[in-house]
């Protein structure tokens, strides 16, 4: 029981459900299911972007051009099926999938084979993936007139009650459950996380795996590309600038440790939805959108600071008596 | 030691010759890209080369570039400060605060701005030394902490109305061409130079970034630097924020918007270790006006904003590439 | 220079409506034949990017600038140093601070749009009810002028309507979405969302036709029509009006010609300003362009083939 | 006389400017244990890396069995049965035990992913033939450090190997767990494995090998069978001149008491600690790994805060709240960590020695860059550090340089108390000899130095008085005159006290 307490996902939770009971309280409708759901729907690309980020962190890494990864992704798949509105869905979908990943795998080179250290590698290819936005589009925006009807409502179907986009979330938070936790590729992003000198020790090739979570991240941008551009119907320039930080702020609030090596699927699902929750409660409640802002800092700021509390390393106990207190 | 007496061995002071190392560095680097970038556009745009043209090209990066130099000895301590534009629109909305509440003098004006950000930076290092928490995660809270306390002051209003006295500021001369703000920045950088490289500060300032628990093992109070630091930080946004409430004239809560990844990559391409531990003034200095001289000359051929971020990038890319690709070519022929 | 060189600043590149005041800009050009059309602004709509715009387009010293700013005050010193040396300045669709600018032109009168945009909510309400505006940045110029007037109307002539709330999308989709979800979920009565802006209107309609609200939320505000033609279709929306951007961009240009030849800005003053008529300025040296145009399902198709 | 497993012949190896390993050879029999010796930076680590795919050389050939093999990562080397017990942890707090065991060869079930309940339960077993007592599902970061090396020594075992190789095995272990160890490596050469077994302990050398091969300066310069050469014979081959094993003779004259520590308690570490140390004496402090001194000299310097206690130095009370405090008053620490909490590595020299004395060779808080080189040289000389300059980088320092540099670093404070917490952990026996002479030195310079070893005849030989450490608390305060081994030995491992009750 102590331990499952000492468990800052169930907190996290915790925390969640009394932000949605606090809400209920005054507006009943908030919890309604069908609320819920929307919400749920409404943070799903947030959750794919956060676990896909969550990887490059646990690696030491930082990947902040994951938003003009999707921007870009998301344009050029918007002008492809304006041009050819004949292409399956599917097909534009594997391509997102398969651009976007491309585009993480160039930062994974530098990363990898230059050793440039990764902030600046993505910080540098941050502008420059936006910058491609504006050259491949020449500025213009492509809206919902010149997407075709598949590609708009293909997230807005459902399926067993839920809509498709929820779906998308699920399968790709499952690909990531079994990823992280049952496959050797998976657990080399936490060992070298843990301990990079040691990893090489253990046969692992540090920039490699490196350069894989590049690569996961960028295909999950890619993918978020497709979905954003279909779910905002709007693809231009600016779509999503800015949101890096967000992304970087649910996996922080999920218990991602920014120094590598510590962070769950769950964790980051749970940080992505703090943020939805919180987000979709303001207005709701009747906050000024002016204060929003404010609150989402301070909650971010919150959350550090109990999972600071949660991670303060209880390293080993020396005294007996100690020993049985804890 | 009971014979070593007889053979105590001279050690010297430096093996190599400074001013070899001094040519190969990455300063003289960005010199060199400097200087051909000035060239490509003395070529390109025939506006370029005018005494006006150059003084109005400062102004596109002098705000930035000061936060810069010490934004620079917080990253070579290995933290990293990404709330500096937030700390400017809070500055800036409670200079506005003071003025139309209380009509309160430039000079108190001046005052808050710089108070504002100096509070702000207490904040952060507050949270980063007292609490122990990683910076870039506790600036990136207070980035939308901030601003957000200005967006609750300010709603869909704006603050103007700033006196002329104040504007000069950001808009004055001090003789013919050379406007305040460039010289405020090149006094700034001097005192930077100074305290970086040339006291005990600066010296446990990178001992710090190269191995902070050494460093407090060796006596160092590394918190107290770092809070200093982020302090120093906060200054420097907010004496930004002075300079560009005056040269803007008004205040908006979007004000100083995606300031700080501009400023972060003036630090980096300056030749600061991200990692901590290395860095020079003069590289910060010399990549301020390397990207001042790239953004505007693309300006003049009228290139939009977003493609000479696609320049900037590359150019960041590329600059701190190169010489590692440079050492690895040596190695393969070696 | 033999060439008069005018520079057209928008808010932001990309924007569909600035590229059809773009294209009204290069009509007008090739009409008076010795202009050179400079096209410009930043990607993001902020005043910062826009004043390096404008210091580029000093030092490349152009006759004229003709912009559409992020901020009313902020451009103000940087438009100042232009004039000094020698650019004639005008602003146009959102406004600069009269000392910022020789003269404004307004696309059409704020009050005028102010009424429209509650009336195209109220047509539609018979019984009245609430109704909620989707702006675009809280800083916006031209958009707060137009709730000003449109609050201002509100009490005499369309009693029944309940002005409920004012949220900002900041003319980013995402905002703008996200704030129209927040209208629906805080205000279950909700009959009307008014956008006066082009980005959060789409946003809007998108929002009411996936949550299967047409029918119950009448989108309207201002909207052009190639974008907003399909909500019109599906009956997210009854009706909605905007003024023709292609001349918004036409007459700028030809305004900043006249006062680069010369002519005085001063209240009082005509301009022709081409093919669609003329102007006169009033005593802040603003002039007017037209009546916002209305469109419903009855006009919208031929609409949205040209602009 | 069988032929060898392993043979490498003629292996160099290169770094930016060290030449760390020059035409070596070494030859490893099965169910014999081969000693590798030689000095701090002799190349010995070096070697290990080579063998085990961590790195390449860049000449020379590894055969096993006579086979000519290449090993481009460290899995090929455990496939080609090599498995060694690295001189740094290999070891990742944040994972399970059993995984950081089976990291990079995990079993995996029908589908290809990792099957946990297999790894777990081969982990339990490996762990519980050692006699380890380590729970297999527990978290690595919940181990003290001893039985993390446990953990280590299970990983190199879980490898189906011929050749297991120990790279300073027992350098964190105490005196049970190294008697554990050397049951276990009984066990490994009866299953006819051939072990390389690199340690500077000459006593555990003579007990566990077979062979030994010396190393100087990245040349092998000698090998041979233990039972038939006399220990200084394979002294003078490592250094290349005999050295004496004799703790320096305590001469100092002991004076008035210096630094007075009393009831001194963390909530977790240490309890009701109380002990003084006089001027001109060396105070030991023995204990096994994880007593608790390293935490108690850390609270001393103000590096951790305690929960109570009072410390008095030369008669005013002092409380410090960072090794800042510390320091001003006259109390300096020596770390364990070397590389970590001794010296900065990425900074010169004479960086490192200036840097707490920064005060004393600026001018109102200016560097003086002149000022800083003599102050470094001066003290650098007198350790005779082997440096080519005090411009160099301090990471391409060996071991025992990099601490000359620390103590350099300190003695140029000019302290009253200087606390060494193992001070010649990992040094070679050369080295050694010179940190002890030194220690007498200072003592006779009337300075206080309180020395944290876990070394029992390093304490034995060196300290004035004796303090045994246990859990947390202190169990005893000794004279140190005929004091027995296994007095010592019996306090610290508590064994006195059970049979008593
Ligand atoms: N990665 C490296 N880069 C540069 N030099 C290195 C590197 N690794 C080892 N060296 C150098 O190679 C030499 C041999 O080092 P090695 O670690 O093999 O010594 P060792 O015999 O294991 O010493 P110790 O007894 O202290 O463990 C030393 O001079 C060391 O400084
Ligand atoms: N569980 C652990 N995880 C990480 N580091 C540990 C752990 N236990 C001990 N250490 C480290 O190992 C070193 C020795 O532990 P400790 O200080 O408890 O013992 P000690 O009695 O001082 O022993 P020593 O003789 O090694 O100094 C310390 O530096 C400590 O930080
Ligand atoms: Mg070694
Ligand atoms: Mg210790």
């Amino acid at each position: 029981m102590t331990r499952l307490f000492r468990n800052r996902e169930i907190w996290l939770a915790l925390a969640i459900i009394a932000v949605i009971v606090l809400v209920t309280w005054r507006f009943s409708r908030f919890s309604q299911p069908s609320n819920l759901l929307t919400i749920l729907n409404d943070t799903s690309i947030l959750m794919m972007l956060a676990l896909g980020q969550m990887v490059v962190i646990l690696t030491r890494s930082i990947d902040l051009s994951m938003a003009s990864n999707l921007a870009l992704t998301g344009m050029i798949v918007a002008m492809v099926n304006a041009a050819f509105p004949m292409i399956p869905i599917p097909f534009l979908i594997a391509g997102c999938i398969i651009v976007g990943g491309a585009l993480g795998a160039f930062n994974g080179i530098l990363v990898w084979k230059l050793d440039i250290p990764p902030i600046v590698v993505t910080l540098g290819t941050l502008t420059i993936f936006r910058g491609l936005v504006f050259v491949i589009s020449g500025g213009a925006w492509v809206n919902a007139a010149q997407m075709s009807p598949d590609f708009i409502q293909l997230q807005r179907g459902s399926l067993i009650g839920l809509p498709i986009l929820t779906w998308f979330a699920i399968v790709v938070a499952a690909l990531f459950f079994v990823l992280m936790t049952r496959t050797p590729m998976g657990r080399s992003f936490y060992a070298i996380g843990v301990n990079p000198t040691a990893s090489v020790y253990t046969g692992i090739n540090v920039g490699r795996t490196k350069f894989l979570a590049f690569v996961i991240s960028g295909a999950v941008s890619g993918l978020c590309g497709y979905l954003w551009i279909s779910r905002y119907v709007i693809a231009s320039v600016e779509v999503a600038s800015g949101y890096e930080l967000t992304i970087i702020a649910a996996c922080v609030i999920g218990g991602v440790s920014i120094a590598g090596g510590i962070g769950t699927v769950a964790g980051a699902l749970l940080g992505a939805l703090f943020l939805g929750v919180v987000n979709n409660a303001l207005p709701v409640i009747g906050v000024s959108p002016f204060w929003q802002m404010a609150i989402s800092g301070a909650a971010i700021l919150i959350a550090v600071v109990l999972n600071a509390r949660g991670e303060t390393r209880k390293g080993r106990i020396i005294l007996k008596k100690a020993e049985v207190a804890a | 030691m009971t014979d070593t007496t007889s053979t105590v061995r001279r050690l010297p002071d430096r093996l190599d010759n400074p001013f070899r190392s001094a040519l190969l560095s990455w300063e003289s680097l960005l010199v060199l890209v400097a200087i051909g970038i000035f060239v490509a556009n003395s070529i390109a745009s025939p506006y370029f080369l005018n005494a006006w043209s150059l003084s109005d090209m400062t102004f596109n990066f002098t705000e930035k570039a000061l936060i810069a130099l010490a934004m620079a000895l917080v990253i070579i301590t290995g933290e990293i400060d990404l709330s500096v534009a937030s700390i400017i629109a809070l500055a800036s909305t409670l200079m506005g605060l003071v003025l139309n509440a209380f009509g309160a003098p430039t000079p108190v004006l001046v005052l808050v701005g710089i108070l504002t950000g100096l509070a702000c930076g207490a904040f952060n290092g507050f949270l980063v030394t007292v609490l122990k928490l990683p910076s870039i995660v506790v600036t990136i809270g207070t980035m939308s902490l901030f601003r957000g306390i200005a967006f609750i002051i300010l709603g869909d209003q704006s603050f103007g109305g700033y006196p002329r006295d104040f504007a000069w500021f950001g808009q004055g001369y001090v003789f013919w061409v050379i406007s305040f703000e460039l010289v405020l920045f090149l006094v700034a950088a001097v005192i930077f130079y100074v305290l970086l490289h040339r006291t005990n500060f600066g010296r446990r300032v990178f001992a710090i970034g190269n191995n902070a628990t050494a460093a407090q093992f060796s006596g160092v109070r590394v918190d107290r630097i770092k809070f200093v630091l982020f302090c120093l930080t906060g200054l420097m946004s907010g004496i930004a924020a002075v300079l560009l409430t005056a040269r803007l004239g008004s205040t908006r809560p979007s004000i100083a918007q995606g300031f700080e990844l501009d400023v972060i990559t003036m630090v980096v391409l300056g030749g600061v270790s991200i990692l901590g531990g290395a860095g020079s003034i003069i590289g910060v200095v010399l990549a301020a006006l390397i990207i001042g001289l790239v953004t505007f000359g693309l300006g003049l051929l009228n290139v939009p904003g977003i493609v000479m971020s696609i320049f900037t990038g590359t150019l960041l890319i590329v600059v701190i590439a190169l010489p590692i690709l440079w050492r690895m070519w040596k190695e393969k022929r070696a | 220079q033999d060439q008069t060189r005018i520079a057209l600043v928008v808010k932001s590149l990309g924007n569909g409506f600035f590229d059809a005041a773009a294209k009204g800009a290069e009509e007008a050009a090739a009409e008076l034949g010795d202009v050179e059309l400079i096209y410009t602004g930043p990607t993001a709509a902020t005043a910062e990017a826009q004043i390096e715009v404008v210091n580029s387009l000093i030092a490349q010293q152009v006759d004229a600038i003709a912009i559409s700013a992020n901020d009313p005050d902020a451009l103000v010193p940087a438009l100042q140093r232009a004039m000094e040396r020698g650019i004639k300045v005008i602003s146009w669709d959102s406004g600069v601070a009269p000392e910022g600018r020789q003269l404004h032109l307004n696309p059409s009168d704020v009050n005028l749009i102010g009424e429209t945009i509650i009336k195209l909510a109220a047509d539609y309400l018979p019984e009245g009810g609430d109704v909620a505006i989707l702006s675009a940045a809280s800083t916006a110029t031209n958009q707060n002028a137009w709730i000003e007037a449109a609050k201002a109307v509100i009490p005499e002539k369309f009693p029944n309507i309940n002005l409920v709330a004012t949220v900002y999308g900041d003319d980013d989709s995402v905002k703008s979405t996200e704030e129209a979800r927040g209208l629906i979920a805080a205000y279950p009565d909700l009959k009307a969302i008014i956008a006066p802006t082009t980005v959060g209107v789409v946003a809007a309609a998108q929002v009411v036709t996936d949550q299967n609200l047409i029918g119950q939320i009448n989108v309207t505000g201002l909207a052009l029509p190639s974008e907003f033609k399909q909500f019109i279709d599906n009956g997210a929306s009854q009706a909605v009006a905007l003024w023709n951007p292609i001349d918004l961009g036409y007459s700028a240009v030809f305004l900043a010609k006249a006062l680069v030849d010369g002519e005085e800005a001063a209240p009082g003053a005509t301009f022709s300003i081409g093919k669609v008529g003329e102007v006169t300025l009033d005593d802040t040296n603003s002039a007017a362009m037209a009546a916002p145009f209305q469109f419903d399902a009855s006009n919208i198709e031929e609409f949205s083939k040209i602009y | 006389m069988t032929d060898p497993i392993l043979t490498l012949s003629g292996i160099s190896k290169s770094f930016p400017g060290v030449r760390a390993l020059n035409d070596v050879s070494l030859e490893l029999y099965a169910g014999e244990v081969t000693a590798l010796i030689g000095e701090n930076g002799a190349g010995k680590s070096t070697l290990v890396k080579t063998m085990t795919g961590i790195y390449q050389p860049d000449d020379g050939e590894i055969l096993v069995r006579g086979q000519a093999i290449s090993l481009p990562t460290a899995i090929s080397a455990s496939q080609a049965g090599i498995t060694a017990i690295h001189q740094e942890t290999v070891l990742f707090d944040e994972l399970s035990v059993a995984e950081n065991i089976y990291l990079g060869h995990a079993p995996r079930t029908r589908f290809g992913l990792i099957d946990w309940k297999t790894m777990r339960r081969e982990a339990q077993l490996t762990l519980d033939s050692m006699a380890a007592g380590i729970d297999a599902a527990m978290p690595l970061k919940e181990l003290g450090i001893a039985k993390k090396h446990l953990v280590a020594v299970a990983r190199a075992l879980s490898v189906d190997a011929q050749v297991v190789i120990m790279d300073e095995p027992t350098a964190a272990l105490s005196q049970k767990e190294i008697e554990e160890l050397y049951v276990l490596v009984d066990l490994l050469k009866q299953d006819g494995k051939a072990i390389l077994f690199i340690s500077h302990k000459f006593d555990e050398i003579y007990r566990i090998a077979d062979r030994y091969t010396v190393f100087r300066d990245g040349e092998m310069v000698g090998k041979g069978f233990i039972k038939d050469t006399p220990q200084n014979e394979i002294v003078k081959l490592m250094v290349g001149r005999s050295v004496d094993q004799i703790f320096p003779a305590r001469k100092a004259s002991i004076g008035e008491t210096v630094l007075e520590v009393s009831g001194l308690s963390h909530p977790t570490e240490f309890e009701d600690v109380s002990f003084s140390v006089r001027k001109g004496e060396i105070l030991g402090f023995y204990g096994l790994v994880g007593a608790g001194r390293s935490e108690v000299m850390q609270a001393v310097f103000g590096m951790t805060k305690p929960s109570g206690g009072a410390m008095v130095l030369e008669g005013k009370t002092i409380a410090p709240l960072s090794p800042a405090d510390a320091v001003e008053a006259g109390i300096v620490y020596v770390p364990e960590e070397r590389g970590k909490q001794g010296v900065i590595t990425g900074e010169p020299i004479f960086k490192n020695v200036s840097l707490p004395s920064l005060g004393k060779t600026s001018r109102s808080g200016f560097l003086l860059m002149a000022e800083e080189f003599r102050l470094a040289r001066t003290y650098t000389e007198r350790l005779d550090l082997r440096a080519s300059s005090l411009s160099q980088n301090v990471s391409t320092l060996s071991g025992g340089n990099q601490q000359k540099v620390v103590i350099a670093k300190w003695l140029a404070t000019l302290p009253r108390v200087i606390i060494l917490d193992e001070p010649t952990k990992g040094i070679d026996i050369g080295s050694k000899a010179a940190v002890h002479e030194f220690m007498g030195e200072l003592v006779a310079q009337g300075l206080s130095v309180i020395m944290v070893s876990s070394e029992l005849p390093e304490v034995l030989g060196m300290s004035d008085r004796i303090v045994v450490m246990r859990e947390g608390l202190v169990v005893d305060i000794l004279d140190n005159e005929n004091l027995q081994p296994e007095t010592l030995v019996r306090l610290a491992a508590g064994i006195a006290a059970e049979q008593a009750a």
